[in-house]
């Protein structure tokens, strides 16, 4: 019969794209009986909005937001997407080489201070070294591109940005302090968590969830795809806008390294574990009015949907 | 500083004749500057005029430039329109009324100065994302500045002329436009020129937050990727849209409509 | 010819009329004026400089409403009334022509205009802009503008100051033909009394400020038996009377 | 359209009596047209008067919101006072200078519509991610705007008095004092107003793109986490601050440098 | 009392003066002017409304540079100027003291007005705003700047209309003292022939637009002589002359 349409909402440029892409590439959807409408958008909230005011169905965005959401009333839920999240990032011949050796240092953070990776490394640092990164040092807050491009000028010693952008200053003599994953672990996750995901609408679950359970194995099998065949990644080179060869294998090893392996239940285990640390660390003003990850924040087709 | 003293006749012939050439002469000013600074300066932050012309090839080639650029001056457009037309009735009204000024004075100024941000999510959230919620948020946020330029304007009517109007039984519409408007002209001219620039950088927000194409769009893109070269090639077609509708459309039309104006030169 | 002027008089009476200056100073323009203009019938205000004349005036077009004090118009169909103020009041982002033109009635603004441009010596400015006339012409134009719509009642401030003798006389006849051709009630403020006792029926005199009337002088002679005996005579006889206006 | 006729005493006499009474009541018809609205929509996007009393309550109380309202109004006064003394410099010039503006228009129309976005990451990239660069992207912003509507009122200066001015040798210091600027008041009038909000929105995306403190710091991390309530908050607070400043500074200057106009009412 | 008016006469010579009209036609405002007017002399300039003295009075003034022919200034130092236009042209904004006192030389600004405020019957306005004069009472606060800074070239445009004859009358004498005290070269426009034959030492009389020279009349009676027989003898002689100017 006739297709259901899906409206996902995704950064023009991000890594989402690319994934989508690939699916459509691979007629994926259509085999999944999937009608997917991909709207681009060209900031980092625009999809949020575009949630909230309908224009698209389903977006990708953090547990975190999802759990507040949901906390103050709405009715968002959430599917892991991937584990690559944000790196602190230093020169390849910068002198630190732990989160000890950070002190009087100016750190570029992307996501601004409530990020969730920063707060996750502020408490390692504390628990691990004993300093206060954000007392100890200068902390610079600002837009992703151009904390990229100061770190590469020299201007900061240091810089906590999101994957991608930690992946292509990676192709240009960067290496990587500490990811927030591994920050994760060393707080107490037992493996990797899916920080990101696909959020939706408990009620549009309800109302489809065909739809969905069809987008989630489309989406199981394009990550195979994208896993196992380099091919495919060839096709999607022109939507990634790498500089040359060596940035587009990073960035691909780097989505590789961020599929998650896990079942949705250990992630959410690790994440009410994750939870309760960041909401100690953030507070009130982190996680709003719960004290502890919100009920529903992950997709369970049958609680959801009912 | 007295006003320039009025010229002797030959050099305003050369310039009365030549008016093309010295823009020409400005862009070309302007081009040689750009090149100097991009050429010393030598990042990849400041890249020079053919870096600039090769990215505006590449986009205008594959028709996304014009594509995108349509739809910005789309916006631009029709929220230029409302806001003027709006802002200028609520600004003359405010500025002729005392008590209704004294009474909306507040209320313009917190309109005046709620991020732009906060309007546009609003009515993304209110009238979904579509056209009419993006246009309506654009003009939101320029109203309350023609509102208050007009206003000024208004403000410092020549009551002289206004009371010849009324002996002479004047219409409503008669005085609006044969007295007031005329008097109003450099206010509007202000309010559009200023208008056209801020309804433009709010479109580029409004197409960052919620619509898939236009020259906001674009030009965020590239921001992350922190591609200036195209980021510039966007921007200066825009302003070389901007240019063409000054020189054929704006300055003639304003040069017809202050032809009383005493000369200066 | 329709009869115009009205069915009754104009009739003036301000008790009093205070300015508050900038300074909070209260300035006292007007004590006591009191004064009525028979229908039909031509009459002058004469009073020193800065006494309150031309107050007066703007209190009878409906300018200032904040005098204690009555006021009564003449009341006829279509009630238009022109006034000739002591700036010429020119629009100028319209030419001369367009500016006399915006003062017609909406059903007459396709009158033919030239006769009376011609008669105030305008007939080349008619496409200028008023930035481009002296002031003579642009006085001259504002005239123009006052005659041109035929009005019930004709306020005039000085008109005919910043005319070469010449001109200013021509224009005086031109008033009095417009004015007899289709009967009109007209308060005219002037320094000049020999142009007074050449136009009006009744000459008003006003004191220093604030003004209160200084005496009516009354003309009965017809304005065609008025020559240059009669008008010296005249002269001398109101000079007598009311010191310093010559 | 008459201007409005003069009023009786009687009223004018109240409303000069009760002005802040007038503005009361204009805060509380805006307070109530708010919780009305609120509460029919019943969103999280538009929270009602209380749930931002509380947000406000909340910052206020742990020190913060004063933080960064003063690190904002801080950069808004230093870029408001630079952009305003540039930009009525260029503005005037142009205005009085016709070969001059001839050439520099295509320039200004440039500087008009580069997007905030293009200036404030050259800024950044160039001068650093500091304080300097901060101030000087939001002048650079406004800059252009004041020329343009500086730039009008000179253009429509009075020539008689002008004429007078050079007659009597006036200085140049004394022209521009007592001549010009006077004329000006209200092209500065309108400039300032619409400039300190445009001001303040750019030093919103200012603070997004590189700062870690002020307002817009704080409105986009709250963005973030869509808490609109406290986006309203700090939105408010600014808000407040400037209908102080109106009502304290500006109306009882404003006042005071018009009390020669001819009284309306 | 140190001596003024220069050393050499204001000597003007207009060739040609062509305003270009915003409708595009060229008007010839002046066709051929030329005339001196000897140090420390009061010179008169009489002509029909519209012929060109105005545009006379800018181009020596140096406001308006676009005509043909040559201008000599009287040399002298200070060079201060005086001009009383044809419109008041005070600065709105400031008062009427303000307006006077800052046309004075940065070292005279403290001088004393109030004499001159009296005698121009001034002294209650002098904090008023220009808008809350009567057009009688702005034309005298533009007399008393151009008296107050002691210029030694002295221009006026019909200074004294708008005022009542006993005003004019005082104002005329105060003209002639404050000229006398300080000899200094001066030139009016006036349309009021008594007036031109009470001051001048010289009264120019042009045609109509174009302005050429129509005849130039030369009075070498002392002022002092000028009595009411005088007078009349010598309005009807130069009337007889110079038809239609009385
Ligand atoms: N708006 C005002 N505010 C304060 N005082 C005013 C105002 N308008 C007029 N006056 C004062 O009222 C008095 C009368 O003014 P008005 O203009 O009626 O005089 P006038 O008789 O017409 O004089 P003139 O012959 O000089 O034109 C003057 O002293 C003037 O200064
Ligand atoms: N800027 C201008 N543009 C075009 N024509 C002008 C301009 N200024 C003056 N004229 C014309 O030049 C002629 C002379 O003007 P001017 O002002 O010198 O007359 P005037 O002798 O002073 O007259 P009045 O006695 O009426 O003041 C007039 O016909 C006038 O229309
Ligand atoms: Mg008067
Ligand atoms: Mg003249």
């Amino acid at each position: 019969g006739e297709a259901a349409t899906l409206r996902i909402g995704v950064l023009k440029f991000g890594t989402v794209n690319w994934e989508l892409d690939a699916m459509q590439r691979a007629g994926l959807d259509k085999q999944a009986g999937l009608d997917l409408s991909v709207v681009p958008f060209a900031g980092e909230t625009a999809s949020a909005v575009a949630l909230q005011g309908g224009g698209v169905d389903m977006i990708v965005s953090d547990w975190l937001w999802v759990s507040r959401q949901r906390a103050e009333g709405a009715d968002y839920t959430f599917v892991p997407y991937s584990t690559s999240v944000g790196s602190l990032m230093v020169p390849e011949t910068s002198a630190v080489n732990t989160l000890g050796d950070l002190k009087g240092k100016t750190i570029g953070v992307a996501g601004g201070p409530l990020d969730k990776n920063w707060l996750l490394i502020q408490a390692l640092a504390k628990k691990d070294f004993g300093i206060d990164l954000a007392a100890a040092n200068t902390i610079v807050y600002g837009a992703p591109p151009l904390l990229t491009e100061k770190a590469r000028e020299g201007e900061l010693d240091a810089v906590l940005n999101f994957w991608h952008y930690a992946a292509r200053l990676e192709a240009q003599g960067f290496r990587t302090l500490i990811s927030g994953s591994d920050a994760a672990m060393k707080m107490g996750a037992s493996g990797p968590v899916a920080s990101i995901g696909w959020v939706f609408r408990d009620r549009f679950a309800k109302d489809h969830p065909d739809v969905i359970a069809d987008f989630l194995k489309a989406d199981a099998a394009t990550k195979q795809l994208l896993a196992t065949s380099d091919a495919a990644w060839e096709t999607l080179k022109p939507l990634m806008k790498a500089k040359n060869e060596k940035t587009f294998e990073i960035l691909r090893e780097r989505y590789r390294d961020g599929i998650p392996q896990r079942s949705p239940a250990d992630e959410q285990k690790d994440t009410a574990k994750l939870y309760t640390i960041l909401a100690n660390i953030g507070g009130a003003k982190l996680v709003g009015p719960a004290p502890a990850l919100v009920k529903g924040t992950y997709y369970d087709g049958k609680a959801n949907g009912s | 500083m007295a006003l320039e003293a009025p010229s002797l006749s030959a050099p305003s012939v050369i310039s009365r004749l030549a008016p093309g050439l010295v823009t020409l002469a400005s862009l070309a000013g302007l081009l040689a500057l750009w090149w100097i600074t991009a050429t010393f300066a030598d990042s990849r932050v400041l890249p020079t005029p053919p870096q600039v012309a090769a990215a505006f090839w590449r986009d205008a080639v594959s028709g996304e430039m014009e594509f995108h650029l349509a739809m910005t001056l789309m916006r631009v457009a029709a929220a230029f329109v409302i806001a003027m037309v709006i802002g200028s009735a609520i600004g003359i009204a405010l500025g002729m009324n005392r008590e209704a000024n004294r009474f909306f004075d507040p209320w313009l100024i917190l309109f005046l100065n709620l991020p732009a941000l906060v309007v546009i999510v609003l009515a993304y959230i209110w009238f979904g994302l579509n056209e009419a919620a993006a246009i309506g948020a654009i003009a939101v946020n320029k109203i309350p500045n023609v509102v208050v330029t007009m206003r000024e304007g208004a403000r410092a009517l020549d009551r002289d002329l206004d009371e010849m109007a009324r002996v002479y039984r004047f219409s409503t519409v008669k005085t609006l436009r044969h007295v007031v408007l005329p008097q109003l002209q450099p206010y509007f001219a202000a309010a559009s020129r200023s208008g056209i620039s801020l309804i433009w950088k709010i479109a580029l927000v409004v197409e960052l937050l919620g619509r898939s194409n236009g020259v906001g769009f674009q030009i965020n893109l590239y921001f992350q990727l922190f591609d200036v070269a195209s980021i510039l090639a966007y921007t200066l077609a825009f302003v070389a849209v901007m240019l063409i509708i000054e020189f054929a459309l704006v300055q003639p039309f304003e040069a017809y409509s202050t032809r009383w104006r005493p000369k200066r030169a | 010819m329709p009869p115009a002027g009205g069915q009754n008089a104009l009739e003036v009476e301000i008790r009093d009329k205070v300015f508050r200056g900038a300074d909070g100073v209260d300035v006292r323009a007007i004590a006591d004026i009191a004064f009525a203009v028979e229908p039909a019938s031509f009459a002058t205000l004469i009073g020193p400089s800065g006494c309150g004349k031309t107050t007066t005036l703007r209190i009878i077009l409906g300018l200032d409403s904040e005098f204690s004090g009555q006021l009564r118009l003449p009341e006829n169909e279509p009630r238009r009334i022109a006034a000739v103020f002591q700036e010429p009041r020119l629009l100028p982002w319209r030419t001369v022509e367009d500016n006399v033109r915006l003062a017609l009635a909406d059903d007459a603004t396709d009158r033919d205009l030239s006769d009376l441009f011609a008669a105030l010596g305008l007939s080349e400015m008619r496409g200028r802009f008023p930035g481009e006339l002296s002031l003579g012409l642009a006085r001259r134009a504002a005239l123009a503008r006052a005659f041109a719509i035929r009005p019930s009642l004709l306020v005039l401030d000085e008109p005919f100051v910043s005319l070469d003798e010449q001109t200013a006389g021509r224009l005086r006849n031109l008033l009095t033909e417009v004015w007899s051709a289709r009967p009109t009630t007209a308060l005219m403020v002037t320094h000049n009394l020999r142009e007074a006792v050449q136009l009006s029926d009744k000459i008003i005199f006003l004191t220093e400020r604030p003004a209160r009337i200084r005496g009516i002088h009354e003309i009965s002679t017809p304005r065609a038996e008025r020559d240059t005996r009669w008008r010296e005579t005249t002269l001398s006889t109101v000079a007598k009377r009311y010191s310093g206006v010559l």
